[in-house]
């Protein structure tokens, strides 16, 4: 780990260098009355004044349908077509915010704790990610009571800290970081002994992670539940936000002696997501379903996985029609 | 379903001239899921049959596709084909080679490969064929008949002759509708009542045939062959078994001014009364509304008068169920009052009559004992005036059809006023001369010619009273428009026939659907014009437009044959393509969330609810069902469901898609 | 795109069976001629025609679709080709407004007795469709998971 | 490095289809790669995921026993597009079958055990699994009773082995029907499982009862075996919720902060008490 | 707002209902209340931010329960009560709707013939947004309209958000859930995307009320009300039938008129 400085135009410099060496660019840009990661590729469509994306880098890292394997029926018998990790491209994510790529983290632990998950790796080798720490937060902000912060590093390959004069600190954090600036590395310079923090946004913490945890543990036949989940209306906004959901679904596209197997998000809220064909539903209303959410990410996760479900990034309570707030509802459970 | 047995047809040459049938079943026998495919010259014939039959017993197929003529032909033939040989008929499927191929195009590779394409087609679509059972539904043998008219009649007896029993309601105290009312029928001019009142008389008597006279339908619940029909029995306040229909009470009631129905209101009855001297029943009803005790509480004495005390004051209404199987609509027409035409009066003119007035007049049995006399002075009009297509065929008075009988009893009218007033000087207003049927025209000639009723092509402005005598102002069109003016005694006005009072409502109670004009609508103005697209429910006479006496009758024997049809069997069987709501196991029940679009959207009232209850009793959901026995099949609902909770027999949603699918992979 | 005098369209011909179907074996009886570009499904009514499978059949790559069936007051259950009209105008004006081009779907009455304009109808609507060409527009999305697929190629 | 995409499916052929009881089928499916059949290993209890191309996977137990080597069998009732799928499928078609998933019978642990197997309906295949892996250990076990029942007699399924079992002089074996199923030729137990389990069961005493059936008797089986003195680490199961991807990814048979295609399916009740009831 | 918190907690200490639906302050915009007691009551207010159409939530037994409930109804909820309820899913006697008209008095509504006179005098108009996004749609040609849509279905991810927030999508299996045929594929592809949306639209013909709760949620800002809003607009005077108050014998669908005019039957 190496910390540099890195002025306005080097800043510039070095984004159409990554460009030019032809790596696929994702980064925020404005369009549609919203901020989400596209493919970019000039530095002056990318957003500026926002909180963050609609979209996490989910959205970006992977695509929303992912051909597991293909093949073809020949004669009674049938060819497989393996998924190529090569036909991944290499993507470099820019402006990612330390929430996002915090996200990595619970990802891998669900994709590989038992078996690897050849395609998510993939993609994760394919990936590089250049994140900016946080100068501002809004109220749905809480990363910092999820061992998350505005300048926290996890996930990231690189990570600028923008400066007042339109420089930043340019902190190389991974193999991957020093490849990027090896694409431009004369526009590095030395670290100017500025500190990070200065330029972070304050966000205090909101709720004690552990507490919530103890809490969470007694909590399964709580009514809490049923009363925050009320006015849930069951779809999957939130899921498919979230930087760490990770349910998906297996379907099947033929198309005469062709077909693929497709995988896609999928979303615990759905009622029809553990229905069996009996017709017996084991999470069959809706406050089941919400509490399936919230134990998944703040006590099952942590117990088996050793890892948090949840970054703090606000996204599912910004994208949610009737306003389900996760901070709202753990705060109220903290404090139960 | 994945040994599939495909059987290619040459037709002879029909299909294997442009089309290279042994390529096609070759391709075809290559394909997932086909076990056998063969081509042979005739596949309809018996050798054609048998191979067919053996190969189904040989390689253990479950499903068989013929390609072929169109299904439209050879369908039954090949699906009783594998029946025979132990295959459900309904896994067997046509592709149609033959009219949607090889007679269209010329001979090509792209001939062969539609052909091919066309049985791949239904390989796919028997894939996902279900065996199917024809559908069985038991038959109550009894007809309920709404309506004692002419039509009720004849298709009371006609089916009673068959056999069966028949209920016959009527809502008035007598059986014999507006035939009843009639002086002489056109074009033989034979008497109304006298071919009339044996039929009655014979219904009555009939072992077969259960009158309720005085009776309404309540209601109708049910299905074909299964009707569930409650009737209102009004309270007639005699005792019918004890009375002798003597007829001293009527003598004796002293409300006499009651404007009689029989008579067009041109005569009067007592509130107990017989509405005709050869009424069936003929036995009396006291009309409560009239009657001096139910209005003021004191009279009684017609209860006084009766010799066998058969009055009954506190008898109530009664209401009875009876189970029938097929149901003949035959509750007649109405014809429109003068009342509803302004110009000619407002029915203010007293000398202004309806036809069905002016049949009263010349019958022997009316007010006038057949002579034609003025309502207004009892003087014999010198000059008549008839004005047909009094509101029929004018839109502007909502009425664009024409009625169909009245230039025939109009010139009936005329004719008989020319044979009773021999002085007298008659003239019709007409628009056109509709006079097609048998002898027809001709009677209207004669009374053109022989009786020299004066025919004026025009329409009657206006009708006005002057001096005691109607100004009728009208125009010639013949003559260029000329104006014409009559001073008449007397007009009569061949009134529109319109739906009777209450169709509508009867209607809905059974669930026929109706024309704007509230005439019960057949099934198919062509093919089926006795039934209604309600399975089991028939058309008989009036009630579905207006008709004359003989096609009256002829419709109604032609619903008795379809009643008798129906019951020829003990089940009915029908072609299983009918819709199902999808059913699943607790705690789904079914797919359906029972918005009942359906309901709305089915022509033939198959749709029902059906209300699921749990082990307690209680409601849990209510979803919808269709009723195969009233289900035609069209699949409407299935394409209107949101969630996919109906499907029809035969044409499934996956069956469909399969065919669809099949056509464009390749 | 220009028209391709080469290009074969598909076309799905969705017909009831009372109607235009007979009017299809009719034109077969009278050994009228037409293009083989169209193969016939058979419904009983139009009322059963799902608007679900048109958009299905354009997804699988037809050009062109054509649904038929009996005139207004032929329908042999009454009122079935009264609410498929209904639900082809509502259809039509939602494919309209998401930019679908319906010329592409043609809608008919051919009555049992009409076999040369059931022969018309499916000559004029494949002149039409070729003239059009390939549904290349619709057909070439249906295949692609993400957006950048085929912009990518467009 | 080359890692193993874990949803690509083996591709198996179909040997041989039995028509077991109206919509229910057994497939005998062979590996069509060599090296593939050599390598594959697996015990009774555990599952897998088996595609039909074109439809897509469902998940259900490998009924046919670690014992029996080169094929593997399955068992299902076309309930779905995916076993209807599987169901048009003929022999010497091609399917695929991902697995073996889950966890497994404690076979060596029962050593020297009695078993008493008890199953309903389309349940037994699980079952049947862990029956012929016993009977071809016979010398390992003590007493073995196995428990049948289905709602009638044509629901009964693996009809040929019932009576191959029942003709065993080392197997104590009891077919039942649930009252109204019964035919003319019926010579078992008429009665709802449970209920013949109260009448029929062994001791409790160093004996392991393995229940496999729908909810319903399950839930009333249960109690029967605690009155007969059965403790909750004598008692087992398989749970059936609804899954995806076989290996602990998809979320679907999440429950409490087990997988159940991960730690299940094989549960003792010992173990079944420590996640919520409600939710399997 | 005092008069409406007041009556709510009388009728819920009195138990002439259950529970009262209604608004609560939210985060950034009044959200959803469920009151069951005198004290959720306080927490009630209505007001023109008051979005959300409620009506969603009645049609769902797992939270209304068996017994009688009311809830405060904006305009666009009881235009899709009256939905509702022509659609069998409502019953009179368990539902006791309140609003608040022009005159900020409280209305209470027992029939639905009451509601549908009330209804009757609100004139549904397109808003600023609408007519802004429509007119410029509107304005394009057909291919331009393709790339418009399509680009919009790209960022679609089947949340289903859209379907969630419809109080009419109330079907306990959606057709996208229907596999036997797979009529829309299940996964969010471009196409895929413009199938279901297209799809929902039909669905809401003769149905859609304009409510806009369906675009409202959407997360990713696709104009999915405006479809079934200019579909509602197109056909609602051709089939004659006015948002809210729907005709008890059928809806557009399912009904029909010896005259409906087309011109593109040949």
């Amino acid at each position: 780990m190496e910390t540099k400085y890195i002025n306005k135009s080097g800043i510039e410099q070095w984004f159409n260098a990554i460009v030019s060496s032809g790596k696929r660019v994702f980064a925020p840009v404005n369009s549609r009355g919203q901020v989400d990661f596209k493919p970019v590729k000039k530095l002056s469509e990318v957003a500026d004044e926002y909180i963050q994306t609609t979209q996490s880098i989910k959205a970006s890292v992977y695509p929303k349908a992912e051909v597991l394997f293909s093949y073809e029926k020949v004669n009674g018998k049938v060819n497989l077509t393996d998924f190529d990790p090569e036909s991944v491209a290499e993507t470099v994510l820019w402006k990612v915010h330390p929430c996002d790529a915090a996200g990595f983290k619970p990802l891998s632990a669900i994709f590989n704790w038992d078996t690897a998950d050849k395609l998510h790796n993939a993609h994760l080798v394919k990936t590089s990610v250049i994140s900016f720490s946080c100068a501002a937060a809004d109220e749905s902000c809480f990363c910092t009571s999820v061992n998350g912060s505005p300048g926290n590093t996890a996930g990231s390959d690189i990570q600028l800290t923008m400066l007042p004069d339109g420089g930043a600190i340019a902190e190389i954090l991974t193999f991957k970081g020093e490849t990027l600036v090896a694409l431009m590395p004369n526009v590095f310079e030395a670290d100017k002994g500025e500190k990070k923090e200065k330029y972070l946004v304050d966000l205090p913490t909101r709720f004690n992670l552990e507490e919530v945890n103890a809490k969470l543990n007694k909590a399964f036949n709580s009514t809490v539940w049923k009363e925050q989940s009320e006015r849930c209306l069951g779809c999957g906004a939130c899921a498919f936000v979230c930087p760490t959901c990770a349910c998906f679904d297996i379907q099947e596209d033929a198309h005469g002696s062709k077909g693929r197997r497709i995988r896609c998000w999928d979303a615990c809220g759905f009622a029809m997501f553990t229905l069996h064909t009996s017709g017996h539903n084991p999470r069959e209303h809706q406050s089941q379903r919400w509490r399936q959410r919230i134990l998944h990410k703040f006590s099952y996760m942590p117990e088996r996985l050793s890892v948090v479900g949840c970054t703090g990034c606000g996204r599912c309570s910004r994208a949610c029609p009737v306003d389900m707030n996760i901070l709202e509802h753990i705060t109220s459970i903290a404090k139960q | 379903m994945s040994k599939i047995g495909v059987f290619i047809c040459h037709c002879g040459e029909n299909i294997s001239a442009t089309v290279d049938v042994e390529r096609v079943a070759r391709e075809i026998g290559g394909m997932e899921g086909v076990a056998h495919a063969i081509d042979y010259k005739y596949m309809c014939s018996d050798p054609g049959q048998t191979f067919i039959k053996e190969a189904v017993k040989k390689y253990g197929l479950d499903g068989v596709v013929v390609g072929a003529c169109s299904p439209r032909m050879h369908e039954p033939t090949f699906r009783r084909a594998c029946a025979e040989a132990g295959l459900n008929p309904y896994l067997c499927e046509m592709a149609n080679l033959r009219e949607h191929c090889s007679w269209v195009h010329e001979k090509s590779e792209e001939t062969t490969e539609k052909a091919i394409d066309l049985v791949k087609m239904m390989v796919e679509k028997v894939k996902k064929n279900k065996p199917l059972d024809s559908i069985k539904v038991p038959v109550t043998k009894r007809a309920l008949v709404i309506g004692g008219g002419i039509a009720g009649i004849q298709a009371s007896l006609d089916i009673a002759n068959t056999g069966h029993k028949v209920i016959l309601v009527e809502r008035d105290p007598s059986i014999g509708g507006h035939m009843s009312q009639l002086s002489e029928t056109f074009p033989t001019l034979d008497c109304s009542q006298c071919i009339l009142t044996p039929r009655m008389v014979e219904v009555a008597q009939h072992p077969n045939i259960k009158l309720y006279t005085y009776a309404e339908l309540e209601s109708l619940e049910g299905f074909i062959g299964n009707f569930k029909a409650k009737i209102r029995l009004k309270a007639k306040s005699v005792n019918y078994s004890t009375c002798t229909g003597c007829g001293a009470c009527i003598q004796k009631c002293p409300v006499k001014k009651i404007p009689s129905e029989f008579n067009a209101g041109l005569g009067t009855r007592t509130a107990i009364y017989v509405p005709f001297p050869q009424a069936v029943p003929n036995k009396p009803v006291i009309d409560r509304v009239n009657c001096n005790y139910y209005k003021r509480g004191a009279c009684k004495i017609c209860e006084k008068t009766c010799q066998v005390g058969s009055i009954e004051w506190d008898k109530e209404d009664e209401i009875i169920t009876e189970e029938v199987g097929a149901v003949v609509l035959a509750t007649g027409f109405d014809v429109k009052g003068t009342d509803f035409f302004p110009e000619y009066g407002y029915g203010q003119y007293k000398d202004v009559l309806t036809g069905l007035q002016f049949e009263r007049l010349a019958s022997a049995s009316g007010p006038t004992f057949g002579e034609i006399r003025r309502p207004s002075d009892g003087a014999i009009p010198k000059k008549i005036v008839f004005i047909a297509c009094a509101g029929s065929r004018d839109p502007a008075k909502g009425i664009p059809y024409c009625s169909k009988i009245c230039c025939m009893y109009t010139a009936k009218h005329a004719m008989l006023y020319q044979h009773k007033v021999h002085d007298g000087e008659s003239t019709v207003f007409y628009m056109d001369i509709r006079a097609g049927g048998k002898n027809y025209e001709e009677f209207v000639r004669r009374a053109i010619e022989e009786d020299t009723v004066n025919y004026v092509r025009g329409r009657v402005a206006r009708v006005y009273e002057k001096n005691g005598k109607l100004i009728v102002k009208g125009v010639d069109t013949l003559l260029g428009g000329e104006q014409v003016e009559i001073e008449a005694d007397m007009v009569v006005l061949a009134t529109a026939g319109v739906a009777n009072c209450g169709s509508e409502q009867l209607a809905q109670k059974l669930h026929v659907s109706y024309d704007p004009y509230h005439f019960f609508a057949e099934a198919h103005p062509k093919l089926k014009p006795v039934e209604t697209n309600t399975a089991g429910i028939f058309l008989a006479g009036a009630c579905q437009a207006p008709k004359d006496i003989p096609e009256t009758v002829g419709m109604a024997s032609g619903a008795a044959v379809k009643v008798a049809a129906l019951f020829s069997n003990d089940e009915l069987v029908r072609e299983p393509v009918v819709a199902v709501v999808n059913r699943l196991a607790p705690p789904l029940y079914s797919t359906c969330v029972g918005c009942f679009m359906c309901e709305t959207a089915c022509p033939y009232n198959a749709i029902e609810h059906e209300e699921i209850k749990g082990r307690d009793g209680s409601l849990i959901r209510t979803i919808a069902r269709v009723n195969q026995g009233l289900c035609q099949g069209c699949g409407t609902c299935v394409a209107f469901c949101r969630s996919k909770s109906i499907d029809i027999q035969g044409y499934t949603n996956e069956q469909v898609y399969a065919e669809v699918m099949s056509l464009l992979n390749d | 795109m220009s028209s391709n005098t080469d290009f074969e369209p598909k076309i799905i011909a969705f017909v009831c069976n009372w109607c235009t179907y007979a009017g299809a074996d009719l034109t077969g009886t009278s050994r009228l001629k037409y293009a083989t570009n169209v193969k016939i499904v058979r419904f009983p009514c139009t009322g059963r025609i799902d608007f679900l499978l048109l958009l299905k059949s354009f997804a699988q790559g037809a050009d062109g679709v054509i649904v038929s069936g009996c005139h207004p007051n032929d329908c042999h259950y009454t009122s079935g080709n009264f609410h498929a009209r209904r639900r082809w105008i509502a259809f039509r004006s939602i494919l309209d407004l998401m930019g679908v081009d319906i010329r592409r779907i043609q809608y008919s009455w051919v009555s049992a007795a009409e076999g040369s304009k059931w022969a018309d109808l499916v000559n004029n609507t494949v002149a039409d469709i070729r003239a059009l060409g390939p549904y290349a527009e619709y057909q070439k999305v249906a295949d692609y998971l993400e957006k950048e697929g085929y912009n990518e190629e467009a | 490095m080359s890692e193993q995409n874990t949803y690509l499916p083996y591709l198996m052929t179909i040997e041989k289809v039995i028509k077991e009881a109206p919509g229910v089928k057994t497939y005998r499916l062979k590996f069509q790669d060599e090296a593939e059949a050599e390598a594959f290993e697996f015990k009774a209890g555990q599952f897998g995921e088996y595609s039909a191309f074109d439809e897509g996977e469902s998940t259900f137990c490998i009924a046919s026993s670690p014992t029996r080597k080169g094929y593997i069998e399955c068992t299902f009732r076309d309930t779905g597009r995916v076993t209807s799928g599987l169901a048009s499928l003929e022999e010497g078609s091609t399917m695929g079958f991902r697995g073996p998933y889950g966890n497994v019978f404690p076979m060596e642990e029962w050593k020297g055990k009695n078993l008493l197997f008890i199953a309903g309906g389309i349940a037994l295949p699980p079952m049947r699994c862990v029956i012929w892996n016993a009977l071809d250990l016979r010398e390992n076990f003590k007493d073995i009773t196995i428990v049948y029942g289905a709602k009638t007699v044509n629901d009964l399924v693996y009809k040929s082995e019932l009576k191959e079992w029942s003709d065993r002089p080392d197997v104590k074996m009891v077919t039942t029907v649930d009252p109204g199923g019964e035919n003319a030729d019926w010579k078992g137990e008429i009665g709802f499982v449970p209920t013949i389990v109260d009448k029929v069961a062994p001791s409790a005493e160093n004996t392991i009862a393995i229940v496999c059936g729908p909810p319903i008797m399950i839930k009333f089986t249960f109690p029967v075996l605690e009155k007969l003195g059965f403790k909750d680490d004598q008692i087992y199961t398989t749970l059936e919720n609804r899954m995806k991807c076989g290996v602990g990814k998809c979320g679907r048979c999440n429950v409490g902060k087990l997988y159940i295609c991960k730690d299940g399916p094989v549960f003792s009740k010992e173990e079944l008490n420590l996640i919520p009831a409600e939710e399997y | 707002m005092k008069k409406l918190r007041d009556r709510a907690a009388e009728l819920l200490s009195q138990g002439v209902v259950s529970l009262v639906i209604g608004y609560e302050e939210g985060t950034k915009r009044p959200r959803p209340l469920f009151c069951r007691n005198s004290e959720g009551a306080e927490k009630l207010i209505f007001d023109s931010h008051c979005f959300h159409n409620l009506a969603v939530y009645i049609t769902k037994k797992e939270l209304v329960g068996k017994e009688r409930f009311a809830v405060t109804a904006p305009i666009s909820t009881l235009r899709s009560i009256m939905q509702l309820y022509v659609e069998n899913q409502l019953s009179e006697e368990k539902l006791l709707v309140i609003t608040v008209d022009l005159s900020g008095e409280l209305r209470e509504f027992t029939t639905f013939d009451e509601i549908a006179a009330y209804v009757a005098q609100f004139e549904l108009k397109r808003g600023e947004r609408e007519q802004e996004i429509l007119s410029k749609i509107e304005g394009m040609t057909r291919e331009e309209r393709w790339k418009f849509w399509m680009e919009e279905m790209s960022h679609c991810f089947k949340c289903y958000a859209c379907r969630s927030a419809c109080p009419l999508c109330y079907c306990s299996k959606c057709v996208v859930e229907v596999n036997r045929p797979q009529w829309i594929n299940p996964w969010p592809a471009p196409l895929a995307n413009m199938e279901w949306h297209i799809n929902r639209a039909m669905h809401m013909v003769g149905r859609c009320t304009a409510c806009g709760a369906c675009g409202d949620a959407c997360p990713v800002g696709i104009p999915v009300d405006l479809i079934t809003r200019k579909m509602m607009e197109d056909l609602a005077p051709e089939f004659g039938y006015v948002p809210g108050q729907p005709a008890k014998q059928g809806n557009a669908l399912s009904s029909w008129k010896l005259d409906d005019r087309e011109q593109f039957i040949r």
